[in-house]
């Protein structure tokens, strides 16, 4: 929507301009960088380019200004006329948000002229508003209540209350995610600018005039987007909040977790609040590099599966054939007799939110056992150089490299689902830096316009050949970007379709230092780390080995199955959730989800984050790197660590990057891989169409164990088919 | 004169014995209750439980329960039905089978004895929601 | 002048009741001797289930728990402190269980090895 | 990012200082320290009014001659167009600038200045010329008059002005409400493209232009120029954040300059005229002539072009035929349009119609729209139902105006009835001042200043009313 009008602008027709601004200014930002200017703020002189807003200046000396439409990922509304200051000879006050600063001006952010304009504004916010704090979710963690202790008045003059009221407004539905109390709105239009901006849907919007005038979704409607959640973090008063959390707890009553989001394999950070060892909630952390501010509704909504289908007390399959409860002494002693029968017949397969230290114990007991049969549920291509060269599987530009990218090619993968976030940076890579965007693969609703070249091989046989109009585009990109999603690998002729896309990203030349073309977007948190960690893709060498006995390390999608294993193959189940793994298992050893755990996860760039414990693992569960030491010893191999520490220390050794946490281990030698993968013998290509495995927003609530037992998740999958067959 | 010399005392003592069905029994009386009294009998409820009352006895003591003799020693205060609570505890001086006005509700049921120690004993469970609820397998087809 | 009685204050601390080593050590052996007179007293009062022989391995054991202590204020103090004991004692200010914890540690200990740290 | 979203002001060229300063003061004051080229004769007239027959520039003002084109033609206009376009834009302007032509929106910023903003080498992007015909004003009833029996003045209008700024297209914005208006506007239009006087190469001139028109959806604020331009967009009428100012983006992203029906349908008379001819009207800064309309209780109220800086008295008196029930029956006039504060009699004597006239009464020429009432009237009922309809209007985009309105709408209707406490009239005030001069548009202001022209002149009678509304209630009590 925004972005198609401005092309138009610069053909001379139909525009929207107060997003036009926007991308004036992103170019001549590129053109030159004018001298800088001086402003003084509270006689503080300060030195700000030219363009800056009074609120930016302001901000460089420390000075903050209270605002609430103002947000700084957001287009500048400048309609709550909160940030009005003053500024020296001029006759009325300026809004702080909009304003670009002149050259000399004198701005009094304290001046009584100030705090009379932002009095009074309050006071008229305060008018309509239903103070109703004692109820509202959003009580202690207000804006508007904070900002009326700051700058409010001390008393009411509203009398007229006692003669025709206040306001009152229609709630609306937004679907399950986000409750709303539109009475307590002020109308600030931070939902509506997310939601057209980011999220890159224009369902809300204002309807009526005046006092009249309301947020709202035109028609009764459910808020479709897979970034719902952030408005409710965004709204500065308690008109969008959250429907799970309502009436759960105060902001001051909780304990907040810094940890690692592990719904994908973006690595979002996150802040998990606590009270009494239960998770409350989970509320996005400000990571630049990764999530900036936002957290994709899975993440953020899909905890109460945490504290549902949890494997509590580990079990055994009696001779009823039926998983009892048991303690640990008999789990482990069994499980040791079947690991000592099978001796190196033992394979283990990982799932996608098995952490590193697991991984890494996992693969040294198997090791021990004599056996090299450790997989990832999930597949990639193992010809040419396989993954022993990591830049062949990681999103090597980074997350935030997205955003500099001119010409974007996205092949098998559907990022506004598989990464909401890195979709929401793609987004804003086509709004504000004009990049062209083309897709390989199911036509998707990706939130932005682009260029749909094919569904099948050929079409990436087309950009290599230069028989298509992109790849032309492509190769006259300054900074070119090719994101590969898994899916697409994990194809019969996965390799040669990453060959073909090494051809592309080779021919591509690097124009700017340190860029990387070549990028593989993966779905899973643990992928990453378990490559890293030496995890062979996909599991099919298991599936040839018929091993004795089978680890499964909350492997859940069903990758293997009783039919594919030989009828003695006894298969242990370790994970936080019963699930299809669970289901097919003889022993079931209870592990501790993401929230219960110190543990590494490495994201989808190679940047090696870690969760810190929340809560306890619930009954007899118990954090999983320590089952298999413990079962290690029963074994008889003994594990040669014993804490945290010790374990981190192996991981060094195994690979050093996934310790250094929050930094982004960078990778090299694409030429090389690229080499080792052309030299291979010719790959024949399967013109089969691309398929994937998230199309739509229904597939996209309940991807893993967690979310499959969230009971919000399940009601935001009965929200958009409904929604679907709504005739809005 | 035998007032001066407390024979009377003696003489209802043994009134008393007499009362109660004999030496022997008396003793067994006294060793089962701890007390040893006479009484109008005001009445018998449907557990065989006797009722007193003895208005020589001071306030408090003049109404009492002898338990029926299936009870033994194990006799507790809960065995009393409540409709002869209500006389034993002075809140009505009518016994049950001399008051018209008691209301009689379909939805009365039998009193309970308590059961604490024994293996009928209530034992209180909690009624909010786990935390966490937990994994049940599926039963095997 | 301060600086000078620093100095001394320094280098020499006041004694709490024995001069020099000698004194200490006599201290200490007639406390030890106290005890040792009252054992029986103590197994009779208390009634304890452990008899004059297991006091006395106790007693020395207690003793031998500072056997490296050199420094005569401490000495002087852990003298004192085994006189209140003493007193408490024989006075029967103490309760059987009191005494009882000389023999039993309430704390239970906590297993070091990684398994039954794992299985606990 | 966010930086990227905020600092768009690389737009604001610093030229627009000037415009800045104009508009921060609510368009009412423009004092320039510097003398522009092209700067309008001195008047040497000490004496202003009436207005003689041959100096009218709006001759079928009345629809009394044909409107089409036949009929415009043989009036003068399109007499010589192609000349004055063949002139250049340099001449058109500095024409504009002699004549002194002040905005006749109600701003009242000098139209030649404005004009030659748009006058600077384009980046490529067409440039609008979008003409304000969304005339909601209460009172107002000027440009309806143009439009409906001399529609060819503003065609004509149209293609000097937008060729004096280099435009590539007008947009004619005309309020919805306005049907007939709007059909003979199309009329007119379709017959200067048929005569070849629009479109491309007009009037033979070379040059390429198109009007358009584009009826409005009724809503008040649209009259606001940058919230008309959403309009036009095809957006909610709500009116945009300035800077960046519309000469820089403007109607689609376009550098574009909105102007008032009549400041673009006196332009063609006055290239033809001259400048100095028409800075011979009125008082210095004040010039020209002027549309006014006279309503309310007067005998004949009429909309009349008459000379600026006719004294508001002689002006109700020749032309409306005087206050009903004489001039000493005069309550109060309200000068400009519902939103400029009213004056009371004892000002109205001899207070002279132009902008700077009636800003020494503190007050606003505005739209010349002279709203007359009588001793007659409830002057605090009227006020209130001003305020009304402000409330009413507000776009609701910025807080002081959407929730301060409709609170001093609440308390105007309980000073209506005298349901108040006197200090409250205090409070009345000071929530207008809050009101005035911290929302995006004017629109705040103008809901401002009629309550402050009332509390300025009738504080009395709001007493009054109050005093008499308490007894009434302890009569009633007792």
């Amino acid at each position: 929507m925004l972005r198609s009008s401005l092309i138009k602008v610069l053909n001379g027709a139909k525009v929207s301009p107060k997003h036009v601004c926007v991308t004036f200014r992103a170019a001549s930002d590129v053109a030159k960088k004018p001298e800088k200017i001086e402003v003084f703020i509270d006689d503080q002189p300060v030195l700000v380019d030219p363009g800056t807003t009074v609120l930016q200046a302001a901000a460089q000396v420390g000075v903050e200004i209270p605002r609430f439409c103002y947000h700084e990922r957001l287009a500048v509304a400048g309609n709550c006329r909160m940030c009005l200051v003053e500024v020296e000879k001029s006759p009325k006050p300026v809004a702080a948000c909009a304003m670009p600063v002149m050259k000399g001006w004198r701005i009094k952010t304290n001046s009584d002229m100030t705090k009379k304009a932002r009095e009074g504004v309050m006071e008229f916010l305060l008018v309509n508003h239903p103070l109703d704090c004692p109820i509202c979710d959003q009580g202690g963690e207000c804006d508007l209540q904070d900002q009326s202790m700051a700058f409010g008045s001390d008393r009411s003059r509203f009398t007229d209350i006692q003669f025709s009221g206040k306001r009152a407004v229609e709630d609306k539905d937004l679907g399950p995610l986000i409750k709303t109390v539109m009475t307590r709105c002020i109308h600030c239009t931070r939902c509506i600018r997310f939601a057209s901006e980011v999220a890159g849907i224009d369902d809300l919007g204002t309807t009526g005039r005046g006092s009249d005038m309301q947020i709202g979704t035109y028609v009764e409607k459910f808020f479709m987007s897979e970034l719902s959640g952030n408005v409710i973090d965004l709204c500065p008063v308690g008109a969008l909040t959250s429907k799970p959390y309502s009436f759960t707890a105060r902001p001051w009553e909780i304990r907040k977790i810094d940890s690692i989001d592990v719904f994908d394999a973006v690595g979002s950070n996150i802040v998990v609040s606590t009270r009494t060892n239960e998770v409350l909630r989970i509320l996005p952390r400000v990571n630049e590099e990764i999530n900036e501010e936002w957290l994709a509704d899975k993440s953020r909504f899909a905890y109460d599966g945490l504290k549902r289908q949890r494997l509590i007390t580990p079990m055994l399959r009696d001779n009823k054939n039926e998983l009892t409860p048991v303690d640990w002494e008999a789990v482990l002693l069994t499980v040791c007799k079947v690991l000592q029968q099978a001796g190196p017949n033992v394979a283990a397969i990982a799932g996608g939110m098995a952490d590193a230290e697991t991984l890494v114990a996992v693969k040294d007991l198997l090791n021990r056992l004599g056996s090299e049969l450790t997989c990832t549920e999930h597949v990639f291509p193992m010809d040419g150089s396989g993954t022993d060269l990591r830049s062949s599987y990681l999103l090597n530009n980074k997350i935030s490299g997205a955003e500099e990218a001119d010409a974007i090619l996205l092949i098998g993968t559907n990022p506004r689902f598989e990464a909401p976030l890195l979709n929401s940076r793609l987004r804003k890579t086509y709004l504000h830096n004009e990049a062209q965007i083309a897709v390989i693969g199911p036509k998707v609703d990706l939130t932005y316009e682009y260029e749909h070249l094919g569904n099948n091989a050929t079409a990436i046989c087309n950009v290599l050949n230069d028989n298509c109009p992109f790849s032309s585009t492509l190769k006259n990109a300054k900074k070119p970007l090719i994101i590969v999603g898994a899916d697409l690998l994990k194809r019969a002729d996965g390799a040669a379709i990453l060959s073909l896309v090494q051809s592309i990203a080779a021919q591509t030349c690097n124009k700017v230092e340190g860029w990387k073309v070549l990028n593989i977007l993966h779905k899973v948190a643990s992928q990453v780390a378990a490559l890293d960690i030496g995890y062979t893709p996909g599991v099919s060498k298991i599936r040839e080995a018929k091993p004795k006995a089978l680890i499964l390390i909350g492997a859940d999608e069903g990758a293997i199955n009783k039919e594919d294993l030989p009828e003695d193959c006894f298969i242990i189940y370790q994970g936080h959730h019963g699930d299809l793994g669970a289901c097919m298992a003889d022993a079931v050893l209870p592990g501790a989800a993401y929230t219960e755990k110190q543990a590494t996860y490495v994201n989808t760039e190679g940047r090696a984050q870690q969760t810190l414990v929340a809560v306890s693992p619930p009954g007899l569960a118990k954090e999983d790197w320590k089952i298999i030491r413990a079962l290690s010893e029963i074994v008889g191999h003994k594990l040669p660590y014993d804490n945290l520490n010790e374990i981190r220390d192996r991981l060094d050794e195994v690979a050093p990057h996934l310790t250094r946490y929050g930094e982004v281990e960078g990778a090299n030698y694409f030429k090389q891989a690229a080499q080792l993968l052309q030299e291979d013998e010719e790959k024949t290509l399967d013109d089969s169409p691309i398929d994937l495995k998230i199309k739509e927003l229904q597939d996209y609530f309940m991807t893993d164990s967690i979310s499959r037992a969230s009971p919000t998740m399940a009601k935001c999958v009965q929200a958009v088919l409904k929604q679907k067959e709504s005739k809005y | 004169m035998a007032k001066f010399f407390g024979l009377d005392k003696l003489a209802y003592l043994f009134r008393i014995m007499k009362e109660n069905g004999g030496i022997r029994s008396s003793l067994y009386k006294l060793y089962r209750m701890d007390d040893l009294k006479m009484g109008t009998l005001m009445g018998i409820d449907k557990c065989g439980n006797k009722y007193f009352e003895n208005n020589r006895y001071f306030f408090g003591r003049n109404r009492w329960v002898e338990y029926a003799p299936k009870y033994g020693t194990d006799y507790d205060a809960s065995q009393v039905p409540s409709e002869w609570y209500g006389w034993l505890h002075y809140k009505t001086d009518l016994t049950p089978d001399k008051d018209p006005s008691r209301p009689i509700y379909k939805w009365m049921s039998e009193p309970t004895e308590n059961m604490s120690g024994f293996s009928g004993a209530y034992i209180p469970y909690s009624t909010t929601k786990p935390k966490i609820e937990a994994w049940v397998p599926p039963k095997p087809s | 002048m301060s600086a000078s009685t620093i100095r001394v204050g320094v280098k020499q601390v006041k004694p709490i009741l024995s001069v020099d080593t000698e004194e200490a050590k006599k201290r200490v052996l007639n406390l030890y001797k106290a005890w040792h007179r009252q054992l029986p007293y103590i197994v009779k009062k208390y009634d304890i289930p452990k008899s004059v022989e297991q006091l006395r391995l106790k007693l020395r054991e207690e003793f031998m728990k500072h056997k490296d202590v050199k420094d005569i204020r401490v000495i002087d103090m852990l003298v004192i402190k085994g006189q209140m004991e003493l007193k408490e004692t024989v006075n029967i200010w103490k309760q059987k269980g009191h005494i009882m914890t000389y023999f039993q540690d309430t704390v239970e200990h906590k297993p070091t090895d990684f398994l039954s740290q794992f299985l606990s | 990012m966010s930086g990227t979203l905020m600092k768009f002001s690389n737009l604001v060229k610093s030229n627009y200082n000037g415009i800045y300063a104009s508009i921060a003061s609510n368009g009412q004051i423009c004092f320039y320290s510097t003398t522009p080229p092209g700067t309008p004769p001195a008047q040497t007239k000490t004496k202003f009014g009436p207005l003689a027959d041959e100096d009218r520039i709006f001759t079928n003002l009345y629809g009394k001659h044909d409107w089409r084109l036949k009929g415009a033609l043989k009036r003068g206009d399109w007499y010589k167009t192609k000349e004055i376009l063949l002139k250049g834009s340099d001449w058109i302007i500095n024409e504009v600038k002699t004549s002194g032509l002040r905005g006749r929106g109600g701003a009242g910023f000098p139209s030649g200045m404005k004009w030659s903003f748009m006058n600077k080498p384009g980046d490529g992007r067409p440039k609008y010329l979008v003409v304000n015909a969304d005339e909601g004003e209460p009172g107002t009833c000027k440009d309806r008059e143009i439009m409906r029996h001399d529609p060819h003045k503003l065609v004509e209008g149209c293609l000097i002005a937008g060729r004096a700024m280099g435009a590539k297209a007008a947009y004619i914005y005309i309020r919805g409400e306005f049907y007939n208006e709007a059909s003979n506007m199309q009329v007119a239009i379709a017959e200067a493209y048929q005569a070849g006087l629009l479109g491309k190469d007009a009037c033979g001139s070379g040059y390429d232009f198109d009007v358009f028109m584009h009826r409005g959806a009724g809503a008040y604020i649209c009259g606001e120029e940058t919230a008309l331009i959403e309009s036009i967009e095809g957006k909610q009428g709500k009116p945009r954040l300035k800077p960046p100012f519309p000469a820089d983006v403007g109607v689609f992203g376009c550098p574009t300059t909105v102007t008032n029906v009549e400041t673009v349908a006196v332009a063609p008379t006055i290239c033809r005229r001259g400048g100095v001819w028409f800075a011979s009207f009125g008082r210095t800064r004040n010039s020209g002539t002027k549309l006014f309309n006279i309503s309310g209780h007067v005998n004949t109220p009429c909309t009349v072009e008459e000379e600026m800086s006719i004294p508001l008295k002689q002006l109700i008196e020749i032309h409306a035929g005087g206050v009903i029930g004489g001039w000493d029956n005069l309550l109060a006039v309200i000068p400009g349009g519902s939103s400029t504060p009213l004056i009371p009699k004892n000002v109205c004597e001899d207070v002279l119609m132009d902008f700077d006239g009636l800003v020494a009464a503190q007050t606003s020429l505005g739209t010349a729209a002279v709203i007359v009432m009588n001793k007659q009237t409830d002057i605090v009922k009227a006020i209130a139902r001003l305020i009304m309809f402000y409330k009413h209007e507000s776009c609701g985009q910025c807080t002081p105006c959407r929730e301060g309105i409709n609170w001093m709408n609440k308390i105007m209707y309980r000073f209506v009835d005298g349901n108040a406490k006197p200090a409250e009239i205090d409070m009345i005030w000071e929530l207008s001042k809050q009101i005035e001069g911290h929302t995006i548009c004017a629109l705040g202001d103008g809901a401002a200043w009629p309550v402050q022209g009332l509390i300025r002149h009738f504080r009395p009678e709001l007493e009054r009313r109050m005093q008499e509304f308490q007894k009434q209630q302890c009569a009633a009590s007792n």
